[in-house]
């Protein structure tokens, strides 16, 4: 178990995957960087660092800087992965899946279906997402739903440095077009990394949840750096003697829909909290799921827990009214869940 | 020119007229689920295209206009048709229908519904090819009003600055729908694909000879360079925008129709004429009798869905690769 | 009250509206038709006909023939929004905001928020939806819950012809982007115009839903074509016993809750039959939003019927096994709600 | 040139490169939400252009890097820095902040957080202007990197096909992010811009009088004639990609700073150096003060979220019109 940052955790699989596989390729804007200046031998490895050293270990023949032209990447990407490359394609913000998603909801996630399976497609696009640090409303949406609410897309918000390694590992396998949505205010978090006896990092398998939390007396569900303010919820309501569960349900598709309703088969209570859309979001497709497949064990009205209805602000007390947060999450707990 | 070749374009080209003239005969009695969007006037160009291709190597993407461009690359004419008929033969048992038809085996990567939507992932198949060292170009075949989308000029840019192998065809046929090509266009075609460095040729359609050369010139340029190439190729739209469409927005234009030029053409380099009519008859044989055999199969239906249901779920791990985990 | 076909409703909404209002135009894909063909006369009017005749009558500066360039000719839309014009803009078919979708959720949902509502945004995007005519995966898909879900977008989706012109008017006054969503499937639907005294459509109001039927059992909720299709198994059920409500909320966003909760509240059961998304669509968006909003009401489990969560096929018999229908809803009401 | 109108320019350009400066130690401060995208390099190209146009008629949009266009079309400075700080009194009361500046009551229609995103938008501008007949045009700007953008290239097609009166600046600064425009582009953008068949000029920002001429006689070209038109327009990118960024990949490239050009300019055309140093200063003071004075105003909060909360909401009718209806 070594500690490592979530960014690090990102970085080291891509090194590996890539080291254990040649038809591995990436691409994207500034993810070597510098490309084209000549006295330029500093990598940049990507806006936040994630793709850093790979170009210098496998070359640009295997990392490719491409210009501002997202549609023509990612379809060059999903062109690849239907003939026998494993593409990362980096899609800097997801607010920029504007300007390319014809190539995801059209062309990427229908390809295997129209193929009727003759065509693999193993394709993954990573990018950020999520607000709280100032970017304003074109550079922090959470459109994790909006991609998982297209027939064809897998969709995958790691919450730790572990799930964020043996996610996007199994996402590389995948035979199906992944979106690897890393929210940015998890690049910092450090935590273990799951090592088998090999040194290898240990996969992780999608629409798998995971337990963040044992408890009684409330189903928290939450994603990505939700799942953090979840816990300080958690805490929180523990002192007012609420035992909440916490669950990471770690990919929105496929959704783990067994852990979910085992735990509320066990608290009757639901409480989704997320970043994402307010309306046909994560929390109304959980909320509904539940509510449908689960009925007899609520005891009362499932929540939802969302920021309101509007693109995101920019300003920080605007933001932060804008977001979900621990402090929200126990006022809705205990306002909704308390008698 | 051999007129062996000729005689074999000449077949090629008389059998995608009459498959799809025979599928239009279909659609009009309501056996095809979807408009069908035929080649009529493009056939030659695209066999003669296609013959400069490799299937080992080489990708295809096509436009919603693909019918030939598949058949040409010997995608099976029954599976083609039975696709486009929605039945269980065919390529796809039916799920793709006529602007999706996919047959990476025979070198036809995919078909498109969106303008321009087939464009980028060309740019993959090259990249591909160059990656894995196969020696392999990719094809894009396109129309006058796709040329203006956003998707194509950045993959043309895309493709000059990665130099990928891929070969852009614009087929001119000077309108998109109901639109004129010069009213949607600024500027030319040639002088727009050469402003950004690469090589590119204008080719009239009725000119085999020109069709021969270039479409063997731009290949090799491609597959030897390494570097993308634009072909602008004049072909004439015979028929509406899709079969039955109405096409009163046309004026009456007279355009010659390659195939018959072709015929000429053969006629003139040596071929007897009775070989030219039993090439012809021999293309509207099989033709038919593809269809024919095509429309005679079963559409497929629940059981299909139910497994695609259960592969695509949002519950489901199916297909995916559940690494040491339990399939969820 | 005049009988007139849905796509004549709107025709001739378009033409009311434009001979009121002089900063109305139009633009989008042969909407004129046969523009720079020298011969031609003959207006094509759209690929449906419902531009018809406005060319010949506002000129071509007021209707506009686009290239195939959807990205460049909604954001003229916008910005024209923006200026002091009010935009109609047609996108032939929905499946095709993929390639110009930064337009629609970047720049058009957000620029009143942007401007803290200094810019009024009276924009309507027409396109068509929906499956049934053999048009393959990227003519036929149901969008209009993946557009409601981003804040800054009203959906509108019409059943009837009073509907298409009462909201296309009211959508075309409106100071917000509208997302205008015609089902290909309704266009030959014909039934009675409502018309006031003078003669001109009476607008209806965004947000407002409106009771097909009454019933005490079952409350179905459907929009687009599937009202007709919610009306057949209402027929049906009622011979079996079972009297639905049918509520149709016409709009998307905003949505009517109120009269879902009261229809809810009187039938204590839920059934949301919906052509879109299967996961993150309007039937969970509905559900959730009536599980949290009215649970003390819901006697049983509501429950959602979509299409499953595949790309549309393009079969006849593939495409009637992937869309709801009446027989299907019949039989998911009888399976979930006999007892 | 006038040195009057010399000193005009060099007023505003340093006014607002002190704004910037400013702005950037706040953001060192920890003050500023966002990442700053400064101009440094642009400011004269800028301001020249802008003295072209009539904010009474004409639009302006930017791309992320927009602040000094914003103050080029006579924004109230306060609101400028107020917005780029998330404070109340900001353009949008910090909503949008420093990539959403819209201020169309003084003819900047609108920045952008996406690249290329803020260029159709023009085409619109531009529309009305050419319906309601007022006279105005629009100019849109962007860089380098964005000119490879589909929504680009479809912009200029449909501005040059549609006659409209649009005026498209192409800050080449060189770089697009880390990326060499060299590397990113392929051809050149005066020849791929032309192609298309619209008039285009190239100039550099350190050649002043050359600035004028082209942004003079390119605004009237558009003006007069209502079709589009393109300037290229060479400016360094003085500084990182954002304040604060990491340059390592920037070699050393030394390149003139266009302010100082116009300042040896105007010295040359007869202003005396005090009178120089004078404008410099109260540049300087102005734009300090601006930016103190916005620091000092109240941040939004809770209740503007709670107003757009309840306007956009999915279960409200407010904001919109309730044609005879009751509000849902
Ligand atoms: C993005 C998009 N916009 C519009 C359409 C509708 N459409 C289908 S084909 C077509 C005309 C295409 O013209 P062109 O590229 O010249 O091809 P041609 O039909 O002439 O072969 C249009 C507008 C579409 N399928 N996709
Ligand atoms: C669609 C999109 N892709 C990527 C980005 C991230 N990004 C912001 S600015 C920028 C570089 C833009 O370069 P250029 O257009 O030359 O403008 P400059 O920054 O040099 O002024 C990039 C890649 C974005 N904001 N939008
Ligand atoms: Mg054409
Ligand atoms: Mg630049």
């Amino acid at each position: 178990m070594t500690a490592i940052s979530f960014g690090d955790a990102l970085n080291r699989t891509l090194h590996d995957c890539m080291a254990a596989d040649d038809s591995i390729i990436i691409a994207g804007e500034d993810i070597a960087g510098g490309a084209g200046i000549e006295d330029s031998d500093v990598e940049l490895g990507g806006v936040f660092g994630v793709t850093r050293g790979l170009a210098a270990r496998f070359g640009t023949g295997r990392v490719l800087d491409t210009p501002i032209t997202e549609s023509a990447f990612v379809g060059m990407g999903l062109g690849a992965a239907a003939t026998g490359l494993r593409p990362v394609i980096e899609v800097m913000f997801c607010d920029f899946f504007g300007v390319c998603f014809d190539q995801l909801i059209n062309q990427a996630a229908k390809m295997r279906f129209l193929s009727n399976d003759r065509i693999q497609l193993p394709l993954v696009i990573r990018t950020t997402m999520g607000a709280g640090d100032g970017s304003g409303a074109m550079h922090s949406q959470s459109l994790h739903a909006l991609v998982a609410s297209v027939p064809g897309l897998r969709v995958v918000c790691p919450a730790t440095p572990a799930d964020a390694a043996g996610l996007l590992k199994t996402s590389i396998a995948s035979p199906d077009p992944v979106i690897f949505m890393e929210h940015k205010g998890l690049y910092g978090l450090t935590g273990p990394l799951r090592e088998d006896e090999d040194g290898h990092i240990v996969p992780i398998p999608l629409g798998k949840g995971r337990y963040v939390r044992r408890g009684t007396d409330l189903t928290l569900v939450a994603t990505g750096a939700m799942v953090q303010e979840a816990e300080k919820a958690a805490d929180i309501l523990a002192v007012r003697g609420m035992r909440c569960e916490i669950i990471d349900p770690r990919t929105i598709s496929p959704l783990d829909m067994e852990i979910l309703i085992e735990s509320v088969a066990g608290t009757g209570r639901l409480l989704v909290v997320d970043e994402g859309a307010a309306f046909a979001g994560f929390a109304d497709a959980v909320v509904s799921k539940i509510s449908q497949k689960a009925f007899a064990f609520l005891k009362s009205a499932p929540v939802s827990l969302t920021p309101p209805h509007t693109p995101v602000p920019y300003g920080r007390a605007l933001e932060a009214a804008y977001l979900p947060s621990h402090e929200k999450i126990v006022e809705c707990a205990l306002r909704h869940f308390s008698k | 020119m051999d007129i062996e070749i000729l005689g074999k374009y000449l077949f090629k080209a008389a059998f995608i007229r009459s498959f799809e003239q025979r599928l239009a005969q279909f659609s009009q009695k309501g056996l095809v689920p979807g408009l069908l969007h035929l080649c009529l006037g493009a056939e030659v160009f695209e066999v003669i295209l296609c013959s400069k291709l490799d299937s080992s190597c080489d990708q295809v993407t096509g436009s919603h206009r693909s019918h030939g461009l598949a058949l040409a690359m010997e995608t099976d004419p029954v599976s083609v048709a039975a696709e486009i008929l929605g039945l269980e033969a065919g390529l796809s048992a039916g799920i793709g229908g006529t602007q999706h038809l996919l047959a990476p085996e025979s070198g036809f990567l995919s078909s498109n519904g969106i303008v321009g939507g087939q464009v980028p992932m060309a740019a993959g198949a090259a990249l591909s090819a160059k990656v894995r060292g196969t020696g392999g170009i990719a094809v894009t075949v396109f129309g006058d009003g796709a040329f203006n989308q956003g998707a194509i000029s950045e993959t043309m840019n895309l493709a000059a600055v990665l130099s990928l192998p891929v070969l852009f065809i614009v087929e001119n046929n000077g309108l998109g729908q109901s639109t004129a090509a010069g009213y949607a266009t600024a500027g030319s075609v040639i002088q727009r694909v050469r402003s950004l460095g690469i090589a590119a040729e204008r080719v009239d359609s009725n000119d085999i000879e020109a069709v021969d050369t270039v479409t063997d010139t731009m290949t090799a340029w491609v597959r030897n360079n390494g570097s993308p190439a634009v072909i602008e190729a004049l072909v004439p739209r015979l028929g509406g925008h899709y079969h039955g469409e109405n096409e009163a927005y046309l004026g009456d234009q007279k355009v010659p129709d390659p195939l018959h030029t072709l015929e000429t053409k053969a006629l003139n380099s040596g071929l007897a004429e009775d070989q030219i009519q039993d090439i012809l008859s021999r293309a509207r044989q099989d033709a038919d009798s593809a269809v024919e055999q095509a429309a005679k199969l079963y559409p497929a239906g629940e059981s299909l869905m139910a497994k695609w249901s259960a592969k695509l779920h949002w519950n489901s791990g199916v297909g995916l690769l559940q690494a040491g985990g339990t399939d969820t």
